[in-house]
């Protein structure tokens, strides 16, 4: 099994959650972050106190799946929360040892 | 009782309110005498008339005029205390209404990313209009010159000090005319604001400012002239409205439309969620708008009198009624009884009663704003999404469509038989035509206006913010700023 | 000083009065000429007050009758139109102090999912009470017939136009009776909002409408007619009680203990974590509860005059003092001073001096307030705990409370020797009396009526809602919304 | 028309007021004729004032005073109820200036963590100043023996009751002493406040105590009575200050900057982000502090007359003139025009206006906000920064620098030549002379205060919080609580 | 070593963060996530603009443990935070190969 | 390469960021949470309710980096971090078996 973390930009929330479900991903779970990168982000200033930090909120999505759905995940992500600009995000993928279902105790790949 | 007007304007006053008479008379299919008993009735609301007035008016209508000239000359117009202490509260009632009020109901409503946007040009805007009516909005509305759609004189309050006067609704009765000025600016500083409620999220805010400057001399000077001005044409034809339903309510929320029209609608409308960032600020907002909203009523009497306290009560029970029944409706809609449901009920109950706010018992009031909250209803959640037009935050559907509801329906709870003030000369039919009247005017003026106005917006700032900006939210891409550092 | 009453009872204000200083006279062991003089101190209040009356009141409580109710049949009673315009200010700063203020004050004290719930039914019930009350609950309160417990007439507001006016308690001195009818309508809504204190976060929206029509019907008229009406049960017995701390604050405190007694604990009380989601929205409540408090206080006076400017003083110091005593407590206990202490102060301090606003001398009040402070301080943080009732925001240990507190207090500091505008008349002991008496029947009557509104609300809606839908909140689950979506 | 005094005082403000006019008149090297002429201009505004006291007036300084004192006498002086509707009306609304107001405008400046902290000092000082107002605060500035800088007597408010009367600025006209009292009280309770703007987020809470009841002894009180009572210092110079701007506002200002000097920068400033936390709260602060600025500035006048007209419209105006120049500069200068730009210029145009408030006509305090605007912002965006102290939250930059260009523009706007209400007695020249004398005293004596009060301070209390709870925020440390728990 | 997430419902939070504490486990770090299931979410309507996300607010809890606690620890979690309805959560199991104390350098197991 | 995941007090943010930008980490991913472990919290009280939930607040850093900058990355990260004082937090390293760059669809080390 693999655990997929995507960081995405928050607008695309939707679309990419809406593709993953038409794929047969039936959970994931998902967070609002703070992004640092190559995007540049917008200055703030407050009266003459000016801030650039660069941090940017994007949404972290995290899907638990089986080895054979992990390729078409990627994929799927990748295109739908691609805008082709600079800040759309990235995907990692971390080897997962096990899954347990709280509500029944199932394990495994049928807990996902 | 339709609208104030100043003291040079008095003399006016008299033989345009004998015109109005006289129009009255005709479509009524009456003479002389009906029309002085309607001003009788009028009189009857002043608890200071004297006896030598109310006789007057008894008598047919072409007396009355230089009968009351002549007292009104002769008897010294004296300023209560009273008076100027109320109308200095409602003045500023109506600036709670607009910030924080407005600017906290509307902003709550829109995304996160757009609150400052939201209320930043809810602010700037009612600047803008305050300055400019010192400059010549009150020349154009309220002139000692003038005609049916428009006035002129007074530019920059010129002869205007802290001893001059303005009428009020009672002969020999005045107010510091600072105060009414005052008063009336903070009219045209709302109205102006309210229109913005459609365009939020991705007008740009040089834009909306050149709108406010065009819209507020194009339309709004000249309806607020027609129907408080004495001379105005509204006010001729003795259309019902106490406290600017038609030029406030039904000019914004008509404008509103338009300018969304115009605008486009947001992207992602009717896809994305669009869920209002916190319903805890329109809370605040809605509270704020109604309390503000007594200056707006019961301020509309002029003085501190019975007229007030009528139009106070009102203000509270249309209100409430109209709250309760949007929750009501809901409910019978297979829904929820919503926050935000008795949000917009109790501003839709306030915007139908403002016409209405004098002109109508406390259970004619409880109807009216019943009913209004019932249409209401309807047209945002059943009309407007099959319409598909992005008014974002409903100026239209309830401004709008509560404000026409508000003016057909004091022609009703206007009559004596629905327990209004009214003495029934003119009858429900007749009246409901002058106010329909009215209504279709300022729709027609309004809705021109502002294609006007958004075009010249359009030509000089591109009207709207580039697509990135209205993702990324216009308080970032407009000023530079967020609402929240959490 | 203890209430308005209308000019239709004008008359029947004389006869009871006479009584009342009758019955205090019985109570003192003293006469008609101990009667007569506890009048006097009331008229001094009123400065515009005649010569003529107040020698009338030096005689004998029976010729004080004859020659006032003379006195009153001669004199047209007047408007003034500045306490048209005091009054009218003060009717909407009630309605400031209950949206937004209650509604922020409670609200930022429940958690996130139940802040719209908790807003929606304060709007709500008040808006109800609104209605109700110009239906009948005015009648019941303040018609023009009645006993010592309840009143009836003017159903619907009948006979009354924007001319009727209402007495005050100077001779001759009356406000447009709408003016008055709003006023009160105020106190009516705000005292079944702040019943809610008690039961948010898990009563059923319905349960919480039809509470509130029972409740305000065989609780708050009939109390609110013993306390303020001519005639009424308390104001016969000469209770001091200037802008109801009775009718409002004990009556309401009481009535929340009983109502979450019978509604039971939230679940996790206790155990979870229930700390307040947004303590600035309960800080921004307190400041307009505050500002609000001034129409509650001041505008009980019922004229714009020193008796007002002796109340809004009261009603700031005695505020100050309650505030910065409950920090002071708190770091007496060892704690650190807190802002919720310092809300809860500035409250406790409120409620406290509202019997006494107008019947005390800033330093009583500053005394009152403090020690209102200290044992609602006691009351919340150590005994309720032991008593492990939950009453979800201190409605009973800071209105109930508090009221007692100001309640029994208000006898103290009225008199002379502590600075109070008294004339030692009727001394502290008996006075005392007469305030227990006041105390005791309401504590009774709110219980009961609280415990019969409370089980038909279970028989209609189930008063409860379900475990699933406290849990998620009832923001979700009763409203379908959200509070913010940031 | 520079400040109000008490009954008592009234022989002494004639006598004053004459020594005033001789004094003016050394300074213009004039006579008593021009004297005279000047008090002729300030009668004028009151529309009241009897043909005797005009052709009094003409007279020479001399006779006038032998005159108006006798009139005085003779005439009987009368409540207005539509002042005192007035006056309570703007008490409150100064009350709401401080909390809720500004307690959400400073709140919202401060980072999360800070949050309750600054709403609970300003409340706490604010309550501070109440208790210590009635018991010597009244006395030493409006007590009724005294001299240039300070005065005694009163001390807690002994011989007032609610018969008590206080003098307004026009003969014969009084308000009720107690709502003069509570009137003023709300200045000493916004002033000190305004004083923490600059200290938040890392000033003890007892600290902020010590320093509040030090301040306001020895510079507040002082200050007030040199301002406002017949006889102070500046009062008798002549200084043009209509509601405040030296005592409250340059006062404030300059005790901020000395209070951050000696207090030091927080930690981590100029290098972390230390961003509003809620620009929405700052909002509605803005427009709180905007609504409440009038009962500052129209109560000033005392009366409901067409002064306190004149002085609304100008609070008006001056304000929205300002906010949208600061956007402008904002702009000129290549950045967007932000939300915070925009409340700093409400602020900003609010300042500069209140001692101009019925001092300028309308186009005078227009341009009067827009000067005050771009310099503000020049100060705290450019030169701030260069300086490098750390006055958090602008007090200096806004309400000193702003009050400062108010006191000396008022001398400006003031002359009939710039279309002010002054007859142009004593010359612009002549008036920069005195405001600035005004101004320089001020600036003096307050900076000496504030350092005692500091030094004080921190020998009792150690004045800043250790740098653990500076991190970790004061809201947990100097309060343990949370502002938010989401 | 073993980095555990688990998802849960937020009001079993108190419960799950007692029960670890009583079997050992001394650290952990908590945010709060919006889950999205199996389990159906609210429907909310504002003024007719109808939405049902099916985004759950959840709580995610981070354990880093050593491998032989990990087992009681997945059990721990599993029948506390149960409630036997659907949207209970999950529970994912990573392999951690390293973990710091920043106050110490203290690596490893120690550094738990 | 590794996932690094380091919880740290949040003041230290813009310091660790810093330090990190210094050294060569192009990007990151910053969340805030709430630590449980050694360090006491504040005590709450709110009318006589006393919280002390242990609960403070923290910043959560994830970091995608190649095998070769992970050793120093933990290593800036656990010296400019600590303050030396408990709760200075923690920093797990895990493996990451694939990482994509959204906007390219580049994978691998030239993804982060
Ligand atoms: N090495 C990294 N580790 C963790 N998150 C990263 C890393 N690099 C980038 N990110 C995340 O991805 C987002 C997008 O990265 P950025 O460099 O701005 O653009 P792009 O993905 O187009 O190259 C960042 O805001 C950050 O949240
Ligand atoms: N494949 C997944 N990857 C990551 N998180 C998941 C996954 N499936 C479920 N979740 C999380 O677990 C929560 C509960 O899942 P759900 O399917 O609603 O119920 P249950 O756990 O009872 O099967 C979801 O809200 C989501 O946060
Ligand atoms: N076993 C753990 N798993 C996950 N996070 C932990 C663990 N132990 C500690 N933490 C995180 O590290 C933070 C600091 O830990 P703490 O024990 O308070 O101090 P220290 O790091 O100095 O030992 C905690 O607040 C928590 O967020």
């Amino acid at each position: 099994m693999k655990f997929i973390i995507a960081i995405i930009k928050p607008f695309k929330l939707d679309e990419v959650r809406e593709a993953l479900g038409a794929i047969g991903v039936a959970g994931m779970t998902v967070s609002e972050v703070k992004g640092f990168g190559r995007q540049k982000g917008q200055t703030e200033i407050y009266r003459g106190a000016e801030y650039s930090t660069n941090m940017l909120p994007k949404v972290k999505i995290e899907v638990a799946a089986s080895d054979s759905l992990t390729p078409l995940i990627i994929e799927t992500i990748q295109q739908v929360a691609s805008t082709e600009a600079i800040g759309d995000g990235k995907i990692f993928v971390l080897d997962l040892s096990e899954a347990v279902r709280i509500r029944t105790g199932e394990a495994g790949d049928t807990a996902l | 009782m339709t609208g104030p007007m100043t003291q040079d304007m008095s003399d006016r006053r008299e033989s345009t309110m004998n015109h109005r008479l006289a129009g009255i008379g005709k479509i009524c299919g009456g003479i002389g005498a009906l029309g002085a008993s309607l001003f009788a009735a009028t009189a009857a609301f002043a608890q200071d008339a004297t006896a030598a007035a109310t006789d007057a008016a008894v008598a047919a209508a072409e007396t009355v005029t230089e009968a009351a000239t002549a007292a009104a000359e002769v008897a010294a117009a004296t300023v209560d205390k009273g008076d100027t202490a109320w109308m200095m509260t409602a003045t500023l009632l109506v600036l709670l209404m607009i910030i924080p009020g407005l600017a906290l109901f509307y902003g709550g409503l829109t995304r996160t990313k757009n609150m400052l946007s939201t209320m930043t040009q809810i602010g700037a805007v009612a600047c803008f209009a305050m300055l400019i009516w010192v400059m010549y909005g009150y020349g154009m509305a309220f002139g000692p010159e003038g005609n049916a759609y428009v006035s002129w004189g007074k530019w920059f309050l010129s002869g205007v000090d802290a001893s001059s006067q303005a009428a009020t609704f009672t002969d020999g009765v005045e107010i510091p005319e600072y105060v009414f000025i005052a008063f009336q600016m903070t009219f045209a500083a709302i109205t102006v604001a309210l229109v913005l409620g459609s365009v939020v999220e991705r007008m740009k805010f040089s834009a909306v400012m050149v709108f406010a400057l065009v819209w507020l001399t194009i339309v709004y000077f000249p309806v607020a002239h027609m129907v408080w001005a004495g001379g105005g044409l509204f006010f001729e034809m003795g259309a019902l409205d106490f406290a600017g339903g038609t030029v406030v309510h039904i000019n914004a929320g008509v404008s509103a439309l338009v300018a969304a029209l115009i605008l486009g609608n947001r992207i992602g409308y009717g896809k994305e969620v669009m869920a209002p960032h916190s319903l805890t600020m329109t809370g605040i907002g809605t509270g704020l708008l109604w309390v503000g909203w007594f200056g707006f009523n019961a301020g509309s009497a002029l003085e501190a009198n019975g007229s007030a306290g009528l139009a106070m009560i009102n203000t509270f029970v249309a209100t409430a009624s109209a709250g309760l029944t949007w929750m009501v409706v809901e409910r019978a809609m297979g829904h929820k009884g919503s926050a935000l449901g008795f949000c917009s009920g109790i501003i839709a109950g306030l915007v139908a009663v403002t016409p209405a706010a004098g002109n109508s018992g406390p259970f004619g009031a409880i109807i009216l704003g019943a009913v209004a909250s019932v249409i209401c209803f309807f047209f945002v959640t059943v009309i407007k999404p099959k319409l598909g037009y992005d008014d974002a935050l409903d100026a239209f559907g309830i401004h709008g469509i509560g404000g026409i509801v508000g003016a057909l329906g004091t022609a009703i709870v206007f009559a004596p038989g629905f327990g209004g003030p009214g003495d029934g000369s003119t009858g429900i039919g007749a009246q409901l035509g002058i106010q329909a009247a009215a209504v279709g005017t300022t729709i027609v003026w309004a809705a021109i206006g502002t294609v006007v106005a958004m075009y010249v917006a359009k030509a000089l700032t591109g009207l709207r913010v580039s697509p990135e900006v209205e993702r990324e939210g216009l308080d970032l891409g407009e000023h530079g700023e967020r609402a929240y550092n959490y």
